[in-house]
């Protein structure tokens, strides 16, 4: 029992970073349809502006001030970066991030140091808020969801409820009917990226202290955030939410299970001193993500919630 | 008069001019393998050379994938990975001389990495190039996730964290070569780097790789004229695997160890960025980017800290404004040369090489002294003599005026050239 | 109002409008002939800016050749492309309410009297817009883009591929339009349409214009349709 | 001339955090011994080759090192890597007499290395993983309230060694305790192990064993002081940077390491001065690695013995060689060419000399902590091939 | 039976809610040139597609020479004698002009996924290429890249790679919207050879090209047939005129 409770409850953590981190991608994949290979490196900025800032001020105001800055950056990337590619088709564009981050990882290297730097949770959220089975729940974890949630509503309106968001959805399809109509497309377009690298900004301000923030973490998360959108279905923040509550909840139960392969398909004959027998769900962890993503590619190519091909 | 026996007009090259274009290139490229080793090249330039080999064949397989079948992959070190580590395992067992293995000579592994990566490529293929474009590329990423994950946890397949060695000094020998020493290892290197090139080069020659770039340009027309999009594209996969592998099987013999890491993301992403860079829409690109980017891997890092933040302008720079890479670039100039209409754009080319350069210096500079800053021992960067503290208003004018006036000098190249074309 | 000087346009190296003059005076309704494929929608797309023109394009006196298509559209000129571009996710309302520049300046139409004007689209205003019918959709993209507050209008083939009863009633809407002041650029195959609305025709053969003047005196030229108009 | 010495580790990544201290620790003994004037007269240069903890890519940084000229090699984060080392060393003298190099190993622990494979051409300078256990594991033996004990490691063969190693002792000296746990995690993978915590304090373990260090190390007990669980975590690598400072308070009685020496110790005055040398250079990190003295001073020694700095003639003098270090006597054993040193069980406290990770908190001696080096040492199956 | 080139039975295609082919029958016999014609949106370019195979029909039948191809993939209907061009041009836009033909020429010469053979070697299907450049008379430009073409030679390679395969079934999609006058003859002579001996099935909004190349017409308007039979027998069909001709009686007449 209080596996699962314990499973659940930090799988919808987990979860709902992912989503933090993804909903940015999603915005700006199936808005732009650009997949932006450098969107994890966007939420490391995040994480370090936040870090940096907290030395000057504090946590709240890094909570605003750095997804701000991130999205400055990504408006900037769009602005002298990706609209020179973007003529030149999808792949081009998907290099051209490919390469950003790498350099973006460089940068954060030159500035913060190769090693993790210590940036912490802010005194004000770090107490135990209750203790269930004699483990404490940090009250952070639930901050994280009340972020995410706000997030998750707040991205939801905007898309749907407003001009703003018609006039982005309109673009995608009919970039040139919305110019006609006398709409700035290239500046959307700019705002499109500059919102999505904010939102993984955010994500980095409350992932980079939840987690560790180091020069490794956009390459640890860059994967599995395109796993989440991909498998989400392009386009779909709530297909974008459901993937990552999947794979969040998948991974972290993974790890809970105390049972190996052979207790599982035992009864098939695998026995537990054999290799593949040997090994435990909790190990297999790592590699469910990208079990999802290429069954649902293979089975349906839209993802879960998505109504185009990706 | 003319020969009625031909009631067509042959629009194939002469063959004078197909033993200018095919032939005589490859001969030039053999005896440039042969005459290295007259220079006595040194232990570390062996390495490189060798590396360099491997990678050769190992970008020219990724861009039959990429360049020529349109097939953007994440996951490509996957069937060099598994050709290298069939190939380690065979080492192992030609070592332990178990049944026929010990009548096999090491200098025939890529032959069987070929054959790994071949199959590797045919089972993985199978589900994964039922689709194309965005969503291949992305189950390219999964696949290769799941390969490295996977590899992690087969011990016995891929032995783990610490991976599966091997010693390339077993077995019979085969053209007197015992591939102790580097040197021998460097002959070995060559003579499959030379199969890799003509083959890879041979299979644009067939029908089947006609149809790959037929199938890039416009795979629904492909299915009206009779093929299926999907079988070209999932042949074409298998052979990139195999010729992938067949760089594995070089690499086991070279590096004598294969690890999971080999399968995952990080080198397929090298080889994606050394494709590129070369150029791929040319055949002879990746080979250019395979040179320029080990070299660079391997010997830009002795000279600076910010080795991997110069690889990453160059990639993007080259993603920007030079989509036709280093290929590109050398055969636009070499036209532009034989036509001789070099006087033409003699004046363009020399302010614009003047431009990159002035920005060189001054990206170079901006790296340079903000690596030492970061360093934080206190170091400065002292180029010719020249004292450059991160302090220094002189720094920043090096940084800040060769900045801005070569940026002005390109952007006016650019524009009068534009003027010109239009 | 609108002024085209030797106006050049390319797709690729294909070469495509070699030369085209015309003007179109405040008011006006202006009627563009041609046969298939002689470059009328290009001309219309080299004035928005989706081919790049080369040459000299003045609205209003403006230089407007090179700028950006919204820049364009915010200097009054509206757009009715061939291929309409509804946007059919959406609904007929917020397909309207795209088609409005700035929300803090509302133009003289609002979409009250839109859907007044046209009790089809009232009748489906909360409906994807999808599901229209080829006439309605034409109709909605006229009012989207009236919802601009242009002051001209370049229509594309409002007529293609519409039954005879429907094409009736786009005459009448465009007629209607025009009584509003605004300027109007038709580009038509029809003939009965575009001699029924247009104060002037131009016709237009091989990426030039080759006639200019009034229905009247064109209806006494035989000789320019046989040679530029009819198969 | 220059002795030319390739640190092969991790400069970048999850890990540096291990191997950057241990880079500073070389260059600062080399230091101090070039000033102290050198190696036979040589000076000894130490470069940095950052591998990122990849046996493959470390190969090609040990060739590029020997090729640079580097005779003597260090290595010591991950015997993953230390392995593939050992044997490209092996092959490289094969192949190439006369041009020797010789592998000194800082900290890869895996008892394997002085045993079935063993080298003539490694040294090692750390505990290994069998010594280091038998530590942890007469300390357990001697605590009644333990009944559950819980191992986590790395998944690879440093985590399994520990493992085996702590289950066998285990066994054969508290037959009562129930291992409730015995999990492998990935190595510097993990980013938050509050599920591995939660699956430790549900089993109800009283202690858990863990030879995890760099990140791993710091994540593991940062998520279980996030956890609120309070149960001795006995560690073979608990001084990694930034444990303490994670734990808090809450390390206090919960956190043991097992090491050569901690910087509390009652040491000579030159160790204390070097200690804070160190802090005052490096003020990132603590003095920790105080093996890597301990290496470069036995080579300094062994090289005055050979009266040469070719690596044959240091190996072959090295060999029995005792050498005064910080914390008692250290010999390199000539079977196995494992050094015998006095091993250490300590805890975090606070009222020390020196702080760790910036706080107030350091290492202190548990009581009858200290094991002698003839307590500590375990007998080698060693069959050592040597040069002729 | 076994005269009919290609049959239609019934055949329909929605798209969602959308009936955009209603119920279509027609028989092409053997060796019949056969012309479609009907408004814009009418659906020809969905009837090609469904023949061809590029879409799946929602329900109805199509056989090819006594073989049922309803549901066959293209590449299947194609290896089965029928060959299809597009309205908007369609080529392999970074090859050459001769590999463009090429492609079109391999796989019914038996090259199928070859990789054992050297292209260059394949002496027939050289000669074929150039037979077919010089018959469409774009042998010149063989070897210029295929988007360096004008927009009538794209036209042209695009009827070319067509009937490259040799197949017994032709079917063309406007194949000379937005050709020139003297270009647009020079297309009909070329169709009125290549569909020698061969069965064409055309569409055309150029009366003059479909009165002078069909045997027979067929008027498609609103995804049916309203009326099918010889050239002049539609030009006389009242109904005809009304829905689609009829323009063009009125034509110059001002209102
Ligand atoms: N995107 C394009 N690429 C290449 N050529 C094009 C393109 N669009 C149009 N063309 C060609 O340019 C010429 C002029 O086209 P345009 O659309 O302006 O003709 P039109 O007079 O409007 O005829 P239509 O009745 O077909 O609308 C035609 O030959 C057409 O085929
Ligand atoms: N994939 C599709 N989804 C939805 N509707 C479609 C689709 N393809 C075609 N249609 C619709 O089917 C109708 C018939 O289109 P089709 O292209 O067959 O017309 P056509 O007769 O060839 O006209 P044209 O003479 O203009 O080429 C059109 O209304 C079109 O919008
Ligand atoms: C750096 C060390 C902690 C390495 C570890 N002891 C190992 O053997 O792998
Ligand atoms: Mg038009
Ligand atoms: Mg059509």
């Amino acid at each position: 029992m209080e596996t699962v409770v314990f499973a659940v409850l930090n799988g919808v953590i987990y979860g709902l970073l992912l989503f933090m981190l993804s909903s940015g991608l999603t915005l700006i994949f199936s808005m732009m349809g650009v997949l932006n290979f450098a969107h994890a490196s966007f939420y490391m900025l995040g994480a370090y502006f936040a870090y940096t800032l907290m030395e000057g001020s504090n946590f709240w105001i890094a909570l605003f001030i750095a997804p701000v800055l991130v999205g400055l950056a990504g408006m900037v990337v769009e602005r002298y970066g990706l609209r020179k590619v973007h003529a030149r088709g999808h792949v081009a564009e998907l290099l051209f991030t490919f390469g950003l981050a790498y350099l973006i990882d460089e940068v954060v290297k030159i500035f913060w140091g190769r090693t993790a730097v210590n940036y912490k949770v802010p005194e004000l959220l770090d107490f135990p808020l209750f203790t269930l089975y004699g483990a404490q729940y940090p009250a952070y974890r639930i901050f994280i969801l009340l972020v995410a949630i706000l997030m998750l509503v707040a991205l939801w309106y905007l898309l749907r409820r407003t001009r703003a968001g018609l006039i982005i959805q309109a673009a995608l399809t009919h970039p040139h009917m919305v110019g006609h109509l006398g709409h700035n497309v290239p500046m959307i377009f700019m705002m499109v990226f500059g919102a999505g690298c904010a939102l993984a900004g955010l994500a980095g301000v409350i992932g980079g202290n939840y987690f560790i923030t180091d020069p490794a973490m956009a390459v640890q998360m860059g994967p599995i955030v395109f796993v989440v959108v991909v498998v989400g279905g392009l386009g779909s923040l709530e297909g974008a939410f459901i993937a990552a509550m999947i794979i969040g909840l998948l991974q972290t139960s993974a790890v809970s299970i105390n049972a190996s392969l052979a207790d599982i398909f035992g009864f098939l004959g695998l026995a537990g001193t054999s290799e593949v027998g040997g090994i435990t769900i909790a190990s297999m962890a790592p590699m469910l993500p990208f079990l999802l993503l290429v069954v649902v590619l293979m089975v349906r190519p839209t993802g879960l919630m998505g109504d185009r091909e990706v | 008069m003319t020969d009625m026996t031909t009631t067509y007009v042959d629009l194939a090259p002469s063959r004078a001019e197909k033993f200018r274009q095919r032939v005589l290139p490859m001969i030039l490229f053999a005896l440039a393998l042969a005459v290295i080793p007259l220079f006595g090249p040194s232990r570390s330039t062996l390495t490189l050379l060798n590396h360099m080999g491997i990678n050769i064949v190992f970008a020219l397989s990724f861009n039959m994938l990429l360049g020529r079948a349109g097939m953007l992959s994440f996951g490509h070190a996957v069937y060099l990975g598994l050709g290298g580590y069939f190939c380690v395992h065979v080492m192992n067992w030609i070592a332990a001389d178990t049944g026929i293995w010990g009548a096999v000579p090491i200098f025939t592994m890529p032959a069987f990495g070929f054959g790994a990566g071949a199959l590797a490529g045919a089972v993985i293929g199978w589900p994964s190039c039922r689709r194309a474009g965005t969503p291949f590329a992305m189950i390219s990423l999964g696949v290769a996730e799941l390969v490295a994950a996977a590899g992690f946890m087969f011990d016995s397949l891929f032995g783990g964290e610490m991976g599966i060695s091997a010693d390339r000094m077993g077995g019979p020998e085969f053209l007197g070569l015992s591939l102790g020493p580097l040197n021998e290892v460097y002959w070995y290197i060559a003579f499959w780097t030379f199969v890799g090139v003509v083959g890879t080069y041979a299979f644009t020659r067939t029908p089947l790789g006609k149809l790959s770039e037929a199938t890039r340009d416009n795979p629904e027309r492909v299915e009206f004229v009779g093929y299926n999009p999907q079988r070209v594209r999932y042949l074409v996969f298998i052979f990139a695997g195999a010729f992938a592998g067949m760089a594995g099987g070089m690499s086991a013999v070279q590096d004598e160890i294969f690890t999971p890491e080999n399968l995952s993301l990080v080198p397929s992403g090298a080889i994606l960025i050394a494709a590129y860079v070369g150029g791929i829409r040319y055949f002879t690109g990746p080979i250019m980017g395979a040179i320029v980017m080990t070299y660079m891997g391997s010997n830009l890092s002795d000279y600076t800290a910010g080795w991997l933040l110069y690889l990453g302008l160059m990639f993007v720079g080259v993603v920007m404004f030079v989509p036709d890479g280093i290929a590109g670039v050398v055969y636009g100039t070499w036209d532009v040369l034989r036509s001789g209409r070099l006087n033409e754009v003699a004046a363009g080319w020399a302010i614009r090489l003047l431009g990159l350069a002035l920005m060189a210096v001054s990206t170079i500079t901006l790296v340079e002294v903000a690596f030492r800053w970061s360093d934080g021992y206190g170091e400065v960067f002292e180029p010719f003599g020249l004292e450059l503290a991160h302090g220094s208003p002189l720094t920043w004018v090096v940084i800040v005026l060769p900045f801005v006036i070569g940026a002005l000098l390109l952007r006016r190249v650019a524009r009068s050239e534009s003027e010109v074309t239009s | 109002m609108l002024a085209i000087r030797d106006l050049h346009a390319y797709y690729g190296k294909s070469h495509v409008l070699h030369g085209v003059n015309m003007e179109i005076m405040p008011g006006e309704v202006i009627a563009l002939l041609g046969r298939n494929g002689v470059g009328r929608s290009t001309t219309a797309k080299a004035i928005m800016g989706e081919v790049s023109p080369i040459g000299s394009i003045r609205f209003k006196g403006q230089e407007i050749s090179g700028l950006a298509n919204h820049k364009i559209a915010r200097l009054g000129l509206g757009y009715v492309p061939e291929s309409r571009d509804i946007f059919p996710a959406m609904t007929v309302r917020q397909n309207l309410l795209l088609g409005i520049k700035d929300m803090r300046r509302p133009g003289k139409w609002n979409i009250q009297q839109m859907l007044d004007m046209f009790p089809n689209l009232a009748r489906r205003a909360d409906n994807p817009a999808g599901v229209l019918s080829g006439g309605e959709k034409q109709m909605l993209t006229m009012c989207r883009t009236l919802m601009g507050d242009p002051d001209l209008i370049i229509i594309d083939e409002p007529t293609e591929g519409l039954a005879p009863l429907i094409v009736q009633q786009v005459g009448d809407m465009i007629a209607e339009i025009a009584k509003a002041g605004v300027s109007i650029l038709l580009v038509e195959q029809k003939l009965s349409i575009a001699l029924r609305i247009a104060d002037r025709v131009y016709v237009m053969g091989h990426g030039e214009i080759v006639y200019g003047g009034t229905p009247d005196d064109f209806a006494t030229r035989d000789d320019i349709r046989k040679e530029w108009l009819e198969v | 001339d220059t002795i030319k010495m390739a640190f092969i580790d991790p400069l970048s990544g999850a890990m540096a955090s291990s191997g950057e201290p241990a880079l500073q620790s070389f260059m600062l003994a080399a230091e101090h011994i070039n000033a102290n004037g050198g190696v036979n007269g040589d000076d000894i240069e130490i470069v940095g080759y950052d591998n990122k903890v990849s046996p493959k890519e470390s190969l090609v940084q040990l060739q590029k090192a020997i090729d640079s000229g580097a005779r003597y090699i260090i290595q010591g984060n991950g015997s993953s890597v230390a392995s593939a080392i050992i044997e490209a060393v092996n092959k490289h003298n094969a192949r190439n007499p006369g041009e020797e190099v010789i592998f000194f190993n800082y900290a890869a622990v895996t008892p394997a290395f002085t045993n079935e494979a063993c080298s003539f051409w490694h040294f090692r300078f750390d505990a290994h993983t069998d010594m280091k256990m038998n530590a942890i594991t007469d300390w357990v033996a001697k605590r009644d309230d333990i009944k559950k004990v819980y191992i986590i490691g790395q998944d690879y063969v440093h985590g399994e060694a520990v493992a085996a190693a702590a289950v066998s002792q285990l066994k054969e000296k508290r037959p009562d305790i129930e291992i409730v746990g015995n999990e492998l995690h990935p190595l510097a993978k993990v980013k938050d192990f509050t599920p591995y915590v939660q699956k430790i304090i549900s089993s109800g373990a009283d202690a858990v064993i863990t030879g995890n260090w760099g990140q791993d190390m710091t994540l593991l007990v940062k998520a279980a002081a996030d956890a609120g669980q309070k149960i001795p975590y006995l560690t073979f690598y608990g001084g990694s940077n930034g444990a303490v400072a994670a734990l808090g308070e809450g390390a206090v009685d919960t956190l043991y390491q097992v090491s050569e020496g901690v910087t509390n110790l009652e040491a000579s005055d030159e160790q204390y001065a070097m200690i804070e040398e160190y802090k005052e250079r490096f003020p990132q990190y603590d003095y920790y690695y105080d093996r890597a003295f301990t290496t470069l001073q036995m080579f300094d020694a062994a090289a005055e013995k050979a009266g040469s700095v070719e690596p044959i003639a240091v190996a072959n003098a090295m060999e029995g060689l005792e050498v005064d270090a910080a914390y008692g006597p250290a010999t390199m054993r000539a079977e196995d060419h494992q050094l015998q040193q006095n091993l250490f069980v300590t805890t975090v406290a606070k009222d020390v000399k020196y702080g760790v990770d910036n706080t107030d908190l350091g290492w202190r001696l548990v009581d009858g902590g200290k094991i002698s080096a003839e307590a500590a040492s375990t007998p080698t199956t060693c069959q050592m091939e040597r040069p002729e | 039976m076994s005269n009919e080139a290609l049959q239609l039975i019934d055949l329909k295609k929605s798209f969602g809610p959308a009936k955009i082919i209603q119920g279509v029958n027609l028989q092409v016999a053997k060796g019949e040139r056969h012309a479609i014609i009907g408004p814009n949106g009418a659906g020809k370019s969905t009837l090609f597609n469904l023949i061809s195979g590029r879409f799946l029909p929602t329900s109805g039948e199509i056989w090819l020479n006594g073989d049922k191809i309803s549901g066959k993939k293209p590449f299947e209907i194609n290896r089965m004698g029928l060959s299809r061009s597009f309205q908007v041009s369609n080529i392999f836009t970074n090859m050459t002009v001769r590999e463009n033909v090429r492609c079109g020429v391999l796989y019914s010469m038996g090259y199928g996924y070859s990789f054992w053979r050297n292209i260059g070697n394949l002496r027939e299907v050289s000669e074929k290429t150039a037979a077919i450049l010089e018959d469409v008379g774009l042998i010149d430009k063989a070897h210029l890249p295929a988007t360096l073409l004008p927009y009538a030679d794209q036209r042209t390679l695009e009827i070319a790679i067509t009937i490259a395969g040799g197949a017994e079934v032709i079917l063309l999609d406007e194949p000379t919207a937005g050709m020139s006058h003297s270009e647009t003859d020079r297309a009909v002579a070329l169709i009125e050879k290549a569909s020698q001996g061969k069965t064409l099935l055309i569409v055309e909004h150029d009366m003059g090209v479909v009165f002078n190349l069909a045997d027979r017409i067929s008027v498609l308007v609103y995804g049916e047939i309203i009326a099918t039979g010889t050239p002049e027998e539609i030009r006389g069909d009242p109904k005809v005129r009304e829905a689609y001709l009829g323009e063009e009686v009125e034509e110059g007449v001002p209102a």
